[in-house]
Formats: structure tokens, C-alpha cells, sequence
């Protein structure tokens, strides 16, 4: 498949392209929904990559909490505040410890797998509400961002974050698309299903495991840098506690598997769920996401992407994740 | 192909958001939005009461029925539209929360916030968005000191957890001294707020009675935890008589049930810091002990401007309870926007006044708040400070509700660092300046 | 001629079970060998040693002249040392051609090629070849799980032969084919490693196929090898006509004469007619009609997917059922639930044994009892221990020692413990050694003899033709024969 | 270290891990026999503590005998164990049983919020404080300390608890009959265990645990919002400390990770945050499947 037939790359430069234009259409406040939904996106993004392979994580809050404190401290104490330089470094951050605590990881599978990862979270978050110098339970906050040489203030800033976010993004997107068609990219169901088999192939699952895992930890970290710069705070609450991690598992549902673009869009959808659960009903807001969450469970259990491609008239694609029984 | 359903739904989020940031903004009326604890932990203890003082004063503020120097309609003239909104979910939340109430609902004042960590994450924001915002709780003193150094649109209207801390070492070495001989030891939950309040005492007491000895190890259990067996066991075998605590909400009431058992406050004498609040709720079951508050809630009791007796009584009719200290905070919140709109409207010859107008008003003045003055004296006129107040509680069954006796007054500047002086290092720095008699 | 592989003195035992004892082989380039021996004699465990799958527990093992002990799966694949497995192990999820695919990808890209694209149309081309050398092209888009066994199990080892390794390892590659088939499957296989000259070892109970295609043949006996030599001759030796192929002739003529005319009453015990049953959107049964009389015996024979397995499961109730009537006696099995058909006195035998791990072998066959709470289960045990003896002897031990023959012994009286009416017997001489499948067949004699209602489900009849009042001969769904 | 130190870490340590054991069981149970995370055990020990706050808080204005109490909490665990049993298995496991592990602790996470709020609706953002019972039994005096009786009966009952449950699993017939669900629905229908009905019950009794839980709790604690939260995680690291679905697991990694933590609070009570979490860890390096890992069939 040449890059001139792959719809997906079409897809996201389309993509790209609209949210650029979109740019100057949409208010603020729905900007910085945006952003974040980018942010939360990529880090959904980076569930997808290892939900295919049937292993999911309820401890991503780590990746995306050590990304944003990445910025957060160097904001803090390096005073550096380079967008470009402080998400680099996140993302870096993110990538070494997820490689690292791969070589553990990479020998679980199912649900101690996701627990592990969650244990996980819960130390870092310990760490961080437990240490002064990290900010507690207060966060960090950061100074202004800059881009290079470019210093913009107030909103300019956020407009200025917001092309930078969608730019960086695509380029991310497209990067995990062409993992995801490589032949290390492709070890999914063979993962999933068979581990036995792709040995005597000649291929070890846990490594493949680990390869994934550590892009996702990569997206994770990509995603905390982003937030962390949209927000202009950091704090373990809001980034490192476990329900944070639920909610990513909770967008990669909304979304499913079926593409990449998927976990950005529903990103974005559930961030505007959730403020207008939030806004209308104040004291049962979190009844509304959980019903919604069931909701797609029951009724759209491939996520959105299965929408479209029923809309498409073709069969969900089979990495999803309900791996369902094998019926022989 | 992939491209169509996003790009659809992006042209649909747009026109949705066009629509809503022009619905926002009504113009008659003046739009505050109040953050506090609807859901999870701080519910109980803070939700409930702040959201009641709240909405008993804008009633009153937009019938015009507050006593003097209050006793016009709203704010400036323009009734208030109030919009209470939850404040859990952690700073990401609530900075999302922030911009969606101004920049989508287009909220003129915001007044709230309990928890340091909501209170830290905004305080930039507020800034950037350019609104007008006062902070009801909050405990830590870096908002001023750190985040906002040269702050415009934030206000604090009340001390700053210091001077709690401070005050509560005073009280120590001015009528513990004796219990305290064998020295004295903490527990302080597990957050900044904890372990703020304890750096705070300890120093406080090192500062004012060196030879007072703090416990090598203090305790510091998870937040919401729920469970102090060993905890407990710790504090009984510990020779250390006096115990500061600043627990708050179910925490504070587990330590009580599960201490009470074991005859913990038969053999220690607690500090509690933020204790006030609870003994409010358990009344009876509250076991005698030191507790702190500013002139609010228990310690309002006795103060009888007209201003803290109607809201006494009126509390009490609306809600078959006395007014607790969250409620006065957030009540005084709104009595301090209140006190800004009405002066900068005069300062305007009778017109309704600019934002920049309204906070002109606000630096550096000094007004009635429910129960007493306040100076808003640091921060370069955006904190405020008020005079501290100990005593010992105990239940009073003629009364039938919980009392504090011998109450001891410390003067704002006696528990308050001087303008430009960061809290901690103050402390650390022996308390100079500090006008105590 | 050099040699592939070596092997010396290699030791494996699984606690006090001893898997692996004292193993001396050497395999030639070129050679075809067959390694026969009953269920448990060691012979996947063998395999496994070698690949890498199993630490061994001794010995040394040398591959092209390099010593592989201790190295990951993964490394010997790559050095030319492939094995095929007794349940096809394909990716049931995918296409057999994204399964070949995959197999490609990892064989032919290693380190950053892995990241290249893994579907180029070189590849492609090439993969269609390969399937049209195990003659599969036109099961192409077919996901694994839809499969035809026979097809899976080609492509099983189409995917074991993507390295073009030097040795190949077949793990009972006509396991669970048909009669009809297995000639024509093992010619296409053996024709296609020819033309890769590929060394081949594989293991076989079927002594037509090992006689057909092997120069040399291993004989395993508990973890042992008893015998080492060309096939003929390894044919005529003591030891393996003893341990792995088991006195037939005489033991088949035992039952001929037991055989003799049974009559059967009238009255049905199992009526089905009409009867459709479909698993996902794939429909498996069309408008089966099907009578087992009272005290009769009779065979549902076909090659595997026909339906067999199918029918089982939907006469249990763990498949619903689309359209038809199943009746037991004049009771209306359809709407009945699952788990009460047992307590009507149906017992069923799975093809795959599967016993509970935890229990004991007799715990394991009162199951059914303890579930149903039928009566004088104590008189009925015995009886059970009376019909297999050797059941008896292992009754205590726990279900994971016992070996996969044992384990069909266990699981066939576990449903004779409650089949007081009916029994569903799902391949009971499949996958096991000759003299086991022996064993199968004079029980079932004698069970026959007993006068029970019996539904035996194989792939071919050879071994209990003579033993069945009527034959149900079901083809892609449906009976074609019934006589 | 003087031994009367040692002697109070281990009741400590064995009161705080009774009550991890108590708030963890009910998962364990259901766990291992369904093989599914029940998320909403949380929730279920929220539910099982308000309840049985409310009804003390009414019992005590009635002056009935005081040990009354605990009855009052076995009927409002065993009220919530069959409510919800229902509810939630019936109503919306069973549609699930097919699917994917992950997809079953996500309906469950999903039922979590939505109960949390329910909780809401119901009780209000009120605290419940019913402190009565925690004096009834009295206390006793060990190593100098006074512990009071309550807590300690909490080991008892978990023993109790613990030992009632192992023998029924390992030693009863029905036990039998769970290993066979446990291991393969399908054949165990075929044998003729009724699975929907043994899912249901199992369901039942996890849900009972986890509400007995909270109401023994509840006149230790301040019964407000967001008590459940706290559990969760808590119950998941001793169900996978213990080795997924295993009752001596269970107890066993309740007891290390309960004398660890009081262990730190009286020596370092800077660990005892990550105390849990560095056992979990540490143990599943040791041993990936949990200190009592189920029994694993071979695979090829």
C-alpha cells in the first residue's frame, strides 16, 4: 500500500487541516477543550497500540502524570520553558521509564497486566503527594510557555499552544500509523491469540509487548506534556490518581481500535460529554459518564470507529477488543 | 475518507460553541460562579455549608434585606446570577471548569474554592482570563507569595492557614505550656495542607518556646484513610501530651470515634485546627479539646453585630442548624464582592462600575464581614487578614450545643507575617515583626 | 550426509512423572522419521525439549552442530529448527493468508526491518505461492477459526515451513483428518517439503502413514526410546508391536465374536429431526434427522467439521438451537435447559477430555452425581470400575498426572456415571495411542453387552464398525447416510 | 526494639489487615469464581455502611438491647448481598459473561460511578455517625495499650470468615461443583450444574462480604461520600497480592501488607503510603501470578 492510497494519512492531514482552519473559528474556552482532548487523545492513542494485542493498562496516569511533571519541574526549577525542548524531554521521561519497567511488564498478560500498571501509578502518585520539593498535593505551576524565539502572552499563548499541540499531534498520529502497519506494528492478534506460535515463527511476544509498550508509554508522556502546558498546572490528582487512568480506558472504549484518528475524536467527545454533564447536572455528573460508559458498552461495544465502519459497510475490524470465543 | 465523520464533527462542535459564547452574558444581572465540594470527601464538611451561607445571602442581597452597611439591592444595583458548581475532579478540572464558566457562561465574579490545590492550580488562570476572583478557603499561603506575585484579579478574604498554625502555637505556649512539658507531636494528613499546617505549629512553637520539644517522628496518614488503629496506638505510647492535628471532615470524625474507644483524649490533649467545624456537626460526641477558628462559626457566637446576628438567626431558621465556619467563609465571600461593587459604584458617581473599578475598591481596604473586620493587608492589598481565635470546646447541656470557653483573641498582626515577607520563611525566621501583646 | 541434529542423553521429568529419560538420537540431513508410541510415552515432550519450549533437565542437544541447550524458542526457530503442533496453532482471528503473512513478516525482517511495512506486494506474491503449494489458496480469506480441521492443519504447517528450515518437527500432522483424507493431505505436505528439502521428524499413531512415508522410525515408551530403526524393521520389533501397537488382531477378534446380533426394541431413547444449529453467523447443522433407539449403539461418523462435535454440543444445550426437535424419550430436550438434560440421564463424553485439574480422577467422575444427586451411585461406580479396571488403579490420583489416554478413560466414565439413559461419546478412540483405542473398543463392547443407549461420534469407523446397530454418516452439516 | 513493641505492630498490623480481609473477600470470592474485577464492590461497602449507619442511628433511639446492633448489621449486609446480587448480575453481568475480561471490570467501573451517585441521591453529601457499637464490647489491655474489643473482634470474624469459606470451597461437595464452573461453564452444565444459578449465589455472597464489610465498618468511621473510592484499590492489591480468587491468599496478603503498614507507622511513617503498593509490586515479581496462583493446565 503506497502512501498515496492510505486513506488514514489522507485522514489526518484532512484532519489537520480543519482543526488549523477551525482554529480561528472556535471560542477559547472550546480551544482549550481541544487541546486537551489532543492531549487525552494521544495517550488513548497509545492504549489502542497495546488494547490491540488484548492487553490494556489501568495505570497510564503514570506515563501521562511523569510526561506533565517532566515540564512541570523543569518549568520549576531549570526555569526552561521551551515548548518544544520541555515536551521532548517529557515524552523522553515517559519512554525510559515505561522501556524500563517493560522488562517486568512484558511477562504479564490480562488483568494483572492492567493491576501491575495501576500499582504502578499508585507509587508515583505516592512520591508526588508525599514530597514538597514535587509540590504535594498542590501541583507545580508553570511559567509561561514559549516556542523558540516566539514569547506570546495571555490568549495569543494558547492560540500559539493550540497550533503547536495539533501540528505536533499529526505527526505523532501519523508515526504510530506506520508503527501500526510494520510488521512489529502488526504482532496483534498474533499476541493476543497465540504467543506460542509467533515463538516458533521466531518472534518473541514479550518482546513485541514491550515494543508496544513503550510507545504507549511514549504517548503517554506526549499527551502529559501537553496537558500539563494547556492546564499550566500540574498536580497528582488530577494526573497521576487511578480514576484519571479510568478515564483514559474510558476513551479508548469510546473510541475503539479500529484508527488511529479514532481516540482523538473521542477525546474530544468525551471532554464535551463530561462539561455538560458537568454544567447541567453538578451533583450527578459522575452518573452520567458512568451511564454513558455503559451505555457503549452494551450498545456500541467496538467504540465509535464501529460506526464508521459500519457507515463504510464493512465489517468492525477485528482488532478490537472483545476477542470474543474461539468457536471451533 | 477517515477524515469526513472528524472533520464533520469538528464543523458541529464550532457552531455549537459559536452558539453558546454568544447565548452567555445576559446583561442585567451580575454572574457569580461558586466552586465547592458538591461530590466526594469535601462534600460533607464544606459543600453543604458554604453552598447554604452562600445562597442565604444572595437571597438576601437581592431582595435588599441584609442588615446595614449591606442593606441595598445587589451588587452595585444588578441582582446576583448564581451558579454553584462542583469543585472535585483535581486542578485540571478545575481550570477547564474556570474557563468554561467565564469564556462559555461569561461569569463576572467568581467566590470559592476550599481546597489549596483547586486554589493553586487557577490562581495564573484567574490572571490570564482577566476575572474577578475571591478566594474563600484555601489554606496555603503560596498563592500570593509564589503563583501570583504581582496579583490583579485574585483576592483571598481570609488568613491564610499560617496564621491558623501560628496561632495554634501560641495558644500552645500560652495556656498548654504545662501539658506540653514532655514535648508535643502531630498528625496531619497526608497533603500539602497537613503538612503545611504542621511545618507551620512546629516551627511556631520552636520560635516562641524552644524549650518545648517536638516528637522525633509525627504521624502522617493517607487522605481519607479512614483507619487510625495504629495510628492511635503510635499516640498512646508516645510520652507527648499535647497532639496537633488539622484533620478535617471524615477523618477528623473516624480519629474521634475510633480515639474515644480507646480513651485516646482521656490521656491527650488535641489541637485541633480546623476542628471547629466537626464539633459544630457531632456536637456531644466531640470530645473536649483545643480547637481554632477565626471569628467564625462557634466562635461567631458571641459577636453581636447585626450583620453576624441576622445571619445567626436566619441560618438557623433556613436550615435547623448553626451556621458552621465554610458557611460564614463563603457567606463573607460574597459580602466582600458585595463591599467592592457598592464602594466602586460610589467611587463612579452612582454608575455601575468596571471590573478594574471594582478591584480599585477592594486592594488594600478594610470592611465588615459577617462577624468581624477584615484588612485585606498583604498580598499587595488582594489577602486578607483577621484577628485569630482559640479556645477550649466542651458540650453545654443547658444549651444543648457544643461552647468554647476561655477564648483567647490573636491579633492579625501577632499570627500574620508583614506585607512582603514570604509565610514560611517567616516562621522559619523566628516570627520577626509579629505584633502580639 | 551430515547430521541436522544431535541429541544426547536427555533427561525431563514433571515431579514424579518421568517425561524424558536417557534420549540418544541423530537425525541426518534428508532423513524422514517417525516417532510413534502411546499417549504419554514423551513424544511431544520430546519436541518440546528440543525447540527450546521446555527447559530440558539433562543432556545436551546440538542443531547443525551448534549447541542449542538453553536457548529461547525463538532463537532455534531462527536457526532453522520449525515444529508444527498437534492442535493446529494458526491465529483463528485472521485470514490464512494474514496468518502466512505474519509468518513472513517475521521470517523474513529482523531488528529495524521490523519496522518497515509488513505488506509489500513481493511479500504478497510470495505468500500466495505458498499457499498454492499446500494447494489452500482457495481458503485465502478464510479466518482460522472458520477453518476445516484438515486446512487448518496445513496451513498449520505451511506456516511451520515459511523459514524453509532445515529441520522440521510435525507434531501427528493427520491427527483428527479423516481416513478418506490423510493420504491426500500427506502427499501434499510431503511433496511440498521435497521440493524445499526439508529434513522432516514427525510424530504418528497411524501406522499406514508411518509405514508410507517414514525411512526411520523412534518408538517411545514412558519417556524412553525402545526402539530405533528403519520403519520395516522397527515394524517386526518385539518392543513395539508390545508397548505402542498392541495385540489388535487378536483383541479385534475377541470382539467380532462378542459382536454377535444384538437386537434393539423399537422404542427411541434420542429423536431428532429437522434440526439446524449455527455458531455465530456460520450455520453447522442443516435439518438433521437422527434416532438413536433404546439400547442400540450407533455411530455418527464424518471427518472433523462435519458437524459432529456440533451436534454434541447442541443436544447438551450449550449450543442453541435454531430450528427442529430434539426429543429424549418424550421429553423435549429443546426446552429444556442445559444442565437438566443430565439429570435425564444423558452422559456425555467431550472430545477434549477437559477434567477438572483440581480433583482426583474419581472425583472428577462423580461430578455428575454430586450435581444431579442420583441414586445407588456406589453400586453404579463399581459397575463403571468393573467395565475399566484400570480407571480403578488411578482412581486417586489427581487429573493433571494422568496422561492424555488416562484422562479420555476418566472423562468416558464420568459420563457413563449419570448417561443412565443415553450416551454422547465425542471420538472416543480419537488422538490416542492404537492399544488405547484397543481398550476403547472392548469397553464399548461390553457396554454394548450391558444393553446401554449409545451415540458414538467418529471420523472413521474401522475400529467399531462391527460394534454399531446403525450408522448416521454426517457430511458438511447433514446426514447423507443412514443405514 | 523491645518485644512489646513487636507485640503491638502485630495486633495493629492484624487489626488493620482483618480489615483489608474483610473489604477484599467478597472480591476474592467473586473473583475466583467468575473470574471477573467487581469494581462495584466498592460501592457495595459505601452502600453496606450507610445502610447499616442509618438503621443504628434509628435502632439506638428505640431502646432495644444494644447487641441488637449487630444483628442490625448482619440484615443490612445480607439485604444488600441479595439487592444487589440481583440487580447487578442479573441485570447487567450476565450479558457480559462473553465478553472480554477488561470489558466486564469497565461495566462494573461504569456501575461504580453511576451507584456512587445513587449513594448521593439517596443519603445526601451528609456524614452518618453511629459510634454506639464501637463501646459495647468493652476493651482490653495489651502490652500497655487499651485496644478496643471491636476492632479486635474484626480478626475474629475474619478468621471466621476466612475459614467458613475455605473449607466450603475445598472441602464440601458444592465447593466440588464451583472448581467444575470455575474451570469450564460449559462442561459443567453438561454435568448438570446449573452455572446461572452458581453465578447468581456467588454474586450474592461477594456482594454480602463487601457490604458486611462496610457495615462493620460503619461505626468506625464517618459514613460519607467517597468511602468507596478509598476500598477499591485497596481490595484489588490484596486480591492480586493473594493471587487472584484465592480465599488463603486473601487472608494471608491481608495480614503481610497489615503488619507491614503498622510496622511503618510506628518506625518510618513516611512508608506508610506506598506500603501496599511496593508489597504488590515486589510480590508479583517474585511471584507473577500472586502468592496462591491457581493451578495452570498445559498449554501445547
Amino acid at each position: 500500500m503506497t502512501w498515496r492510497q492510505d486513506k488514514t494519512l489522507w485522514g489526518l492531514t484532512i484532519g489537520l487541516a480543519a482543526l488549523l482552519l477551525l482554529n480561528f473559528v472556535v471560542p477559547d474556552w472550546f480551544r482549550s477543550i481541544l487541546t486537551l482532548s489532543l492531549a487525552r487523545g494521544s495517550v488513548a492513542l497509545g492504549l489502542l497500540v497495546l488494547w490491540r494485542c488484548g492487553l490494556i493498562s489501568f495505570g497510564h496516569a503514570l506515563y501521562f502524570g511523569v510526561g506533565a511533571y517532566t515540564v512541570g519541574l523543569m518549568s520549576r526549577y531549570l526555569g526552561i520553558t521551551d515548548a518544544f525542548l520541555t515536551i521532548a524531554c517529557g515524552v523522553v521521561t515517559a519512554g525510559l521509564l515505561a522501556y524500563g519497567l517493560g522488562f517486568l511488564l512484558r511477562q504479564y498478560r490480562g488483568i494483572f497486566f492492567a493491576l501491575l500498571n495501576m500499582a504502578f501509578s499508585m507509587i508515583l502518585y505516592g512520591v508526588l503527594a508525599k514530597l514538597e520539593e514535587l509540590g504535594s498535593t498542590d501541583g507545580i505551576s508553570l511559567e509561561t510557555t514559549t516556542y523558540l524565539w516566539y514569547a506570546p502572552l495571555g490568549a495569543e499563548n494558547k492560540t500559539a499552544l493550540f497550533v503547536f499541540a495539533v501540528i505536533l499531534t499529526w505527526g505523532v498520529a501519523v508515526l504510530v500509523h506506520l508503527y501500526l502497519r510494520s510488521t512489529l506494528g502488526n504482532m496483534t492478534t498474533a499476541v493476543r491469540e497465540n504467543e506460542i506460535r509467533l515463538g516458533y515463527l521466531g518472534y518473541s511476544g514479550e518482546r513485541a509487548v514491550h515494543a508496544k509498550f513503550v510507545v504507549s508509554g511514549l504517548l503517554g508522556g506526549f499527551g502529559g506534556a501537553i496537558a500539563a502546558l494547556t492546564i499550566g498546572h500540574v498536580d497528582p490528582d488530577s494526573m497521576v490518581y487511578w480514576p484519571v487512568s479510568g478515564d483514559f480506558v474510558f476513551i479508548a472504549i469510546l473510541s475503539g481500535t479500529g484508527n488511529v484518528t479514532a481516540p482523538f475524536i473521542g477525546a474530544l467527545i468525551y471532554e464535551l460529554i463530561r462539561t455538560y454533564a458537568f454544567d447541567k447536572f453538578p451533583e450527578i455528573w459522575q452518573l452520567i459518564m458512568g451511564g454513558t460508559l455503559l451505555a457503549i458498552i452494551m450498545f456500541l461495544p467496538n467504540g465509535l470507529w464501529s460506526l464508521v465502519d459500519r457507515w463504510r459497510g464493512r465489517k468492525a475490524a477485528v482488532a478490537t477488543l472483545r476477542t470474543g470465543k474461539e468457536e471451533a | 475518507m477517515n477524515a469526513i465523520p472528524r472533520t464533520r464533527f469538528m464543523a458541529l462542535g464550532a457552531a455549537l460553541a459559536v452558539l453558546l459564547a454568544a447565548g452567555a452574558a445576559s446583561a442585567q444581572t451580575v454572574k457569580v460562579a461558586v466552586p465547592t465540594f458538591l461530590t466526594g470527601g469535601g462534600a460533607p464538611t464544606y459543600g453543604t455549608a458554604s453552598k447554604n451561607g452562600v445562597e442565604l445571602v444572595v437571597r438576601a442581597i437581592n431582595e435588599g434585606s441584609l442588615p446595614a452597611p449591606y442593606n441595598s439591592v445587589g451588587l452595585a444595583g444588578r441582582k446576583i446570577d448564581l451558579v454553584v458548581y462542583d469543585e472535585s475532579g483535581g486542578g485540571t478540572k478545575q481550570v477547564t471548569e474556570l474557563r468554561n464558566k467565564v469564556q462559555k457562561e461569561g461569569v463576572d465574579v467568581v467566590v470559592g474554592y476550599v481546597s489549596s490545590g483547586s486554589c493553586a492550580a487557577i490562581a495564573r488562570v484567574v490572571e490570564e482570563l482577566r476575572v474577578l476572583t475571591l478566594l474563600t478557603v484555601c489554606g496555603t499561603p503560596r498563592i500570593f507569595e509564589e503563583l501570583v506575585k504581582e496579583p490583579k484579579y485574585l483576592f483571598r478574604i481570609i488568613n491564610h492557614s499560617t496564621a491558623g498554625n501560628v496561632g495554634a502555637a501560641h495558644y500552645v505556649v500560652k495556656k498548654l505550656r504545662n501539658e506540653a512539658k514532655d514535648g508535643y507531636m502531630g498528625i496531619n494528613q497526608n497533603y500539602a495542607w497537613g503538612q503545611d499546617a504542621w511545618r507551620d505549629f512546629n516551627l511556631g512553637v520552636q520560635t516562641l518556646a524552644p524549650e518545648l520539644k517536638p516528637a522525633n517522628k509525627q504521624q502522617f496518614p493517607k487522605l481519607f484513610s479512614g483507619q487510625y488503629g495504629t495510628e492511635i496506638s503510635v499516640l498512646l505510647r508516645a510520652k507527648q501530651k499535647v497532639v496537633h492535628s488539622s484533620f478535617w471532615g471524615g477523618d477528623i470524625e473516624a480519629l474521634i470515634a475510633q480515639g474515644k474507644a480507646r480513651g485516646l483524649f482521656k490521656r491527650k490533649t488535641f489541637v485541633f485546627t480546623v476542628g471547629e467545624i466537626t464539633a459544630h456537626r457531632i456536637g456531644k460526641k466531640f470530645p473536649p479539646g483545643q480547637l481554632a477558628r477565626g471569628p467564625y462559626g462557634l466562635y461567631a457566637e458571641g459577636i453581636d453585630t447585626p450583620l453576624n446576628k441576622w445571619f445567626r438567626s436566619e441560618y438557623r431558621k433556613a436550615y435547623k442548624q448553626p451556621p458552621s465556619s465554610p458557611a460564614y467563609h463563603y457567606a463573607d465571600g460574597i459580602v466582600a464582592a458585595k463591599y467592592a461593587y457598592d464602594t466602586a459604584m460610589k467611587a463612579n458617581g452612582g454608575k455601575f462600575p468596571s471590573t478594574d473599578q471594582v478591584i480599585k475598591a477592594l486592594e488594600h481596604a478594610t470592611y465588615d464581614i459577617l462577624a468581624a473586620k477584615v484588612k485585606m493587608s498583604l498580598g499587595k492589598g488582594h489577602q486578607a487578614v483577621t484577628s485569630d481565635r482559640w479556645g477550649y470546646a466542651e458540650w453545654d447541656d443547658a444549651k444543648g450545643e457544643i461552647v468554647v470557653k476561655d477564648v483567647v483573641e490573636f491579633k492579625a498582626e501577632c499570627v500574620n507575617p508583614p506585607e512582603g515577607v514570604n509565610a514560611a520563611d517567616w516562621v522559619k525566621g523566628g516570627m520577626k515583626g509579629a505584633k502580639c501583646d | 550426509m551430515s547430521a541436522v541434529l544431535e541429541v544426547h542423553d536427555l533427561e525431563k521429568s514433571f515431579g514424579a512423572v518421568v517425561a524424558a529419560h536417557d534420549i540418544n538420537v541423530v537425525v541426518e540431513e534428508g532423513e524422514t522419521i517417525g516417532v510413534i508410541g502411546a499417549n504419554g510415552a514423551g513424544k511431544t515432550t520430546f519436541v518440546n525439549l528440543v525447540t527450546g519450549h521446555l527447559p530440558p533437565g539433562g543432556g545436551t542437544v546440538e542443531f547443525m552442530g551448534r549447541d542449542i541447550l538453553g536457548l529461547s524458542v525463538r532463537a532455534i526457530a531462527r536457526m532453522g529448527l520449525c515444529r508444527s503442533f498437534q492442535v493446529p496453532q494458526v491465529f483463528l482471528s485472521e485470514t490464512a493468508f494474514d496468518n502466512l503473512m505474519m509468518a513472513y513478516g517475521v521470517a523474513e525482517e529482523d531488528g529495524a526491518g521490523l519496522l518497515t511495512p509488513l505488506v509489500e506486494e513481493e511479500r504478497a506474491t510470495r505468500v500466495e505461492a505458498h499457499l498454492a503449494r499446500y494447494q489452500i489458496s482457495e481458503y485465502r480469506d478464510v479466518i482460522g477459526s472458520a477453518l476445516p480441521q484438515g486446512i487448518r492443519k496445513l496451513l498449520d504447517i505451511a506456516m511451520a515451513t515459511v523459514r524453509k528450515p532445515k529441520l522440521l518437527m510435525l507434531d501427528e500432522p493427520t491427527s483428527g483428518i479423516s481416513a478418506e483424507e490423510k493420504f491426500a493431505i500427506m502427499d501434499i505436505l510431503m511433496q511440498a517439503l521435497r521440493e524445499e528439502r526439508t529434513t522432516v521428524l514427525f510424530i504418528e499413531h497411524d501406522m499406514e502413514i508411518v509405514e508410507r512415508y517414514v525411512d526411520r522410525v523412534l518408538a517411545f515408551y514412558q519417556g524412553e526410546i525402545i526402539c530405533d530403526a528403519p520403519t520395516a524393521q522397527a515394524m517386526r520389533d518385539q518392543g513395539v508391536r508390545e508397548y505402542v501397537l498392541g495385540r489388535r488382531h487378536e483383541a479385534g477378534a475377541e470382539a467380532r465374536a462378542a459382536a454377535s446380533g444384538r437386537s434393539s426394541s423399537g422404542e427411541e431413547t434420542l429423536a431428532v429431526s429437522d434440526l439446524d444449529v449455527s455458531i455465530g453467523a456460520t450455520q453447522i447443522l442443516r435439518g438433521v434427522d437422527l434416532n438413536v433407539p433404546s439400547g442400540s449403539m450407533c455411530g455418527l461418523i464424518g471427518r472433523n467439521g462435519a458437524g459432529k462435535t456440533t451436534f454434541m454440543r447442541a443436544v447438551m444445550g450449550a449450543l442453541s438451537i435454531q430450528r427442529g426437535a430434539v426429543r429424549l424419550g418424550d421429553v423435549d430436550l429443546a426446552a429444556t435447559p442445559a444442565h437438566r438434560r443430565a439429570h435425564l440421564g444423558i452422559g456425555f463424553m467431550p472430545e477434549d477430555r477437559r477434567l477438572v485439574p483440581e480433583l482426583t480422577a474419581e472425583e472428577n467422575i462423580l461430578l455428575p452425581v454430586w450435581a444431579t444427586g442420583a441414586e445407588n451411585t456406589r453400586a453404579r461406580l463399581q459397575w463403571i470400575y468393573g467395565l475399566m479396571p484400570e480407571v480403578e488403579e488411578f482412581r486417586h490420583r489427581g487429573a493433571t498426572s494422568l496422561s492424555g489416554g488416562q484422562q479420555k478413560f476418566v472423562a468416558f466414565a464420568r459420563a457413563l456415571m449419570c448417561g443412565t439413559r443415553l450416551l454422547l461419546l465425542d471420538e472416543p478412540g480419537e488422538g490416542i495411542a492404537p492399544i488405547f483405542a484397543q481398550r476403547m473398543v472392548e469397553i464399548l463392547d461390553d457396554l454394548k453387552k450391558e444393553g446401554a443407549s449409545v451415540l458414538v461420534a467418529e471420523s472413521n469407523d474401522v475400529h467399531i464398525a462391527r460394534l454399531l446397530d446403525r450408522t448416521f454418516v454426517i457430511e458438511r452439516g447433514s446426514i447423507v447416510d443412514d443405514a | 526494639m523491645d518485644f512489646e513493641l513487636l507485640l503491638i505492630i502485630l495486633v495493629d498490623g492484624l487489626v488493620y489487615g482483618s480489615y483489608l480481609f474483610m473489604v477484599a473477600v467478597g472480591l476474592t470470592v467473586i473473583c475466583g469464581v467468575q473470574k471477573l474485577l467487581n469494581v462495584t464492590h466498592g460501592a457495595l461497602y459505601a452502600f453496606g455502611a450507610y445502610l447499616t449507619a442509618t438503621l443504628l442511628i434509628l435502632y439506638f433511639q428505640v431502646d432495644w438491647p444494644q447487641f441488637g446492633a449487630f444483628a442490625v448489621m448482619l440484615f443490612a449486609a445480607l439485604f444488600l448481598g441479595v439487592l444487589f446480587g440481583v440487580i447487578i448480575e442479573r441485570g447487567l453481568l450476565r450479558h457480559l459473561y462473553h465478553e472480554d475480561e477488561h470489558i466486564i471490570v469497565l461495566a462494573t467501573f461504569a456501575a461504580f460511578l453511576v451507584l456512587e451517585d445513587v449513594l448521593l441521591l439517596i443519603w445526601g453529601t451528609d456524614p452518618y455517625l453511629a459510634p454506639e457499637p464501637l463501646g459495647l464490647l468493652g476493651s482490653t489491655e495489651i502490652a500497655g495499650l487499651p485496644f478496643d474489643n471491636y476492632s479486635l473482634s474484626m480478626v475474629l470474624l475474619s478468621a471466621v470468615v476466612a475459614a467458613v469459606l475455605w473449607y466450603g470451597l475445598n472441602r464440601t461437595q458444592f465447593g466440588k461443583l464451583l472448581l467444575a464452573v470455575i474451570h469450564d461453564r460449559e462442561l459443567a452444565q453438561a454435568m448438570g450444574i446449573n452455572v446461572n444459578r452458581i453465578f447468581l449465589l456467588t454474586f450474592m455472597l461477594g456482594s454480602f462480604l463487601g457490604a458486611l464489610g462496610g457495615a462493620y465498618q460503619a461505626p468506625a468511621i464517618s459514613v460519607q461520600p467517597g468511602i468507596g473510592v478509598e476500598v477499591i484499590v485497596l481490595a484489588f492489591a490484596v486480591v492480586v497480592i493473594g493471587g487472584m480468587g484465592s480465599i488463603p491468599g486473601a487472608l494471608i496478603g491481608s495480614v503481610i501488607v497489615g503488619v507491614a503498614r503498622a510496622f511503618a507507622v510506628h518506625q518510618e511513617p513516611a512508608l506508610e503510603l506506598f506500603v501496599i503498593y511496593l508489597i504488590m509490586a515486589a510480590v508479583l515479581i517474585v511471584r507473577p501470578q500472586g502468592l496462591f496462583a491457581p493451578a495452570k493446565p498445559r498449554t501445547i
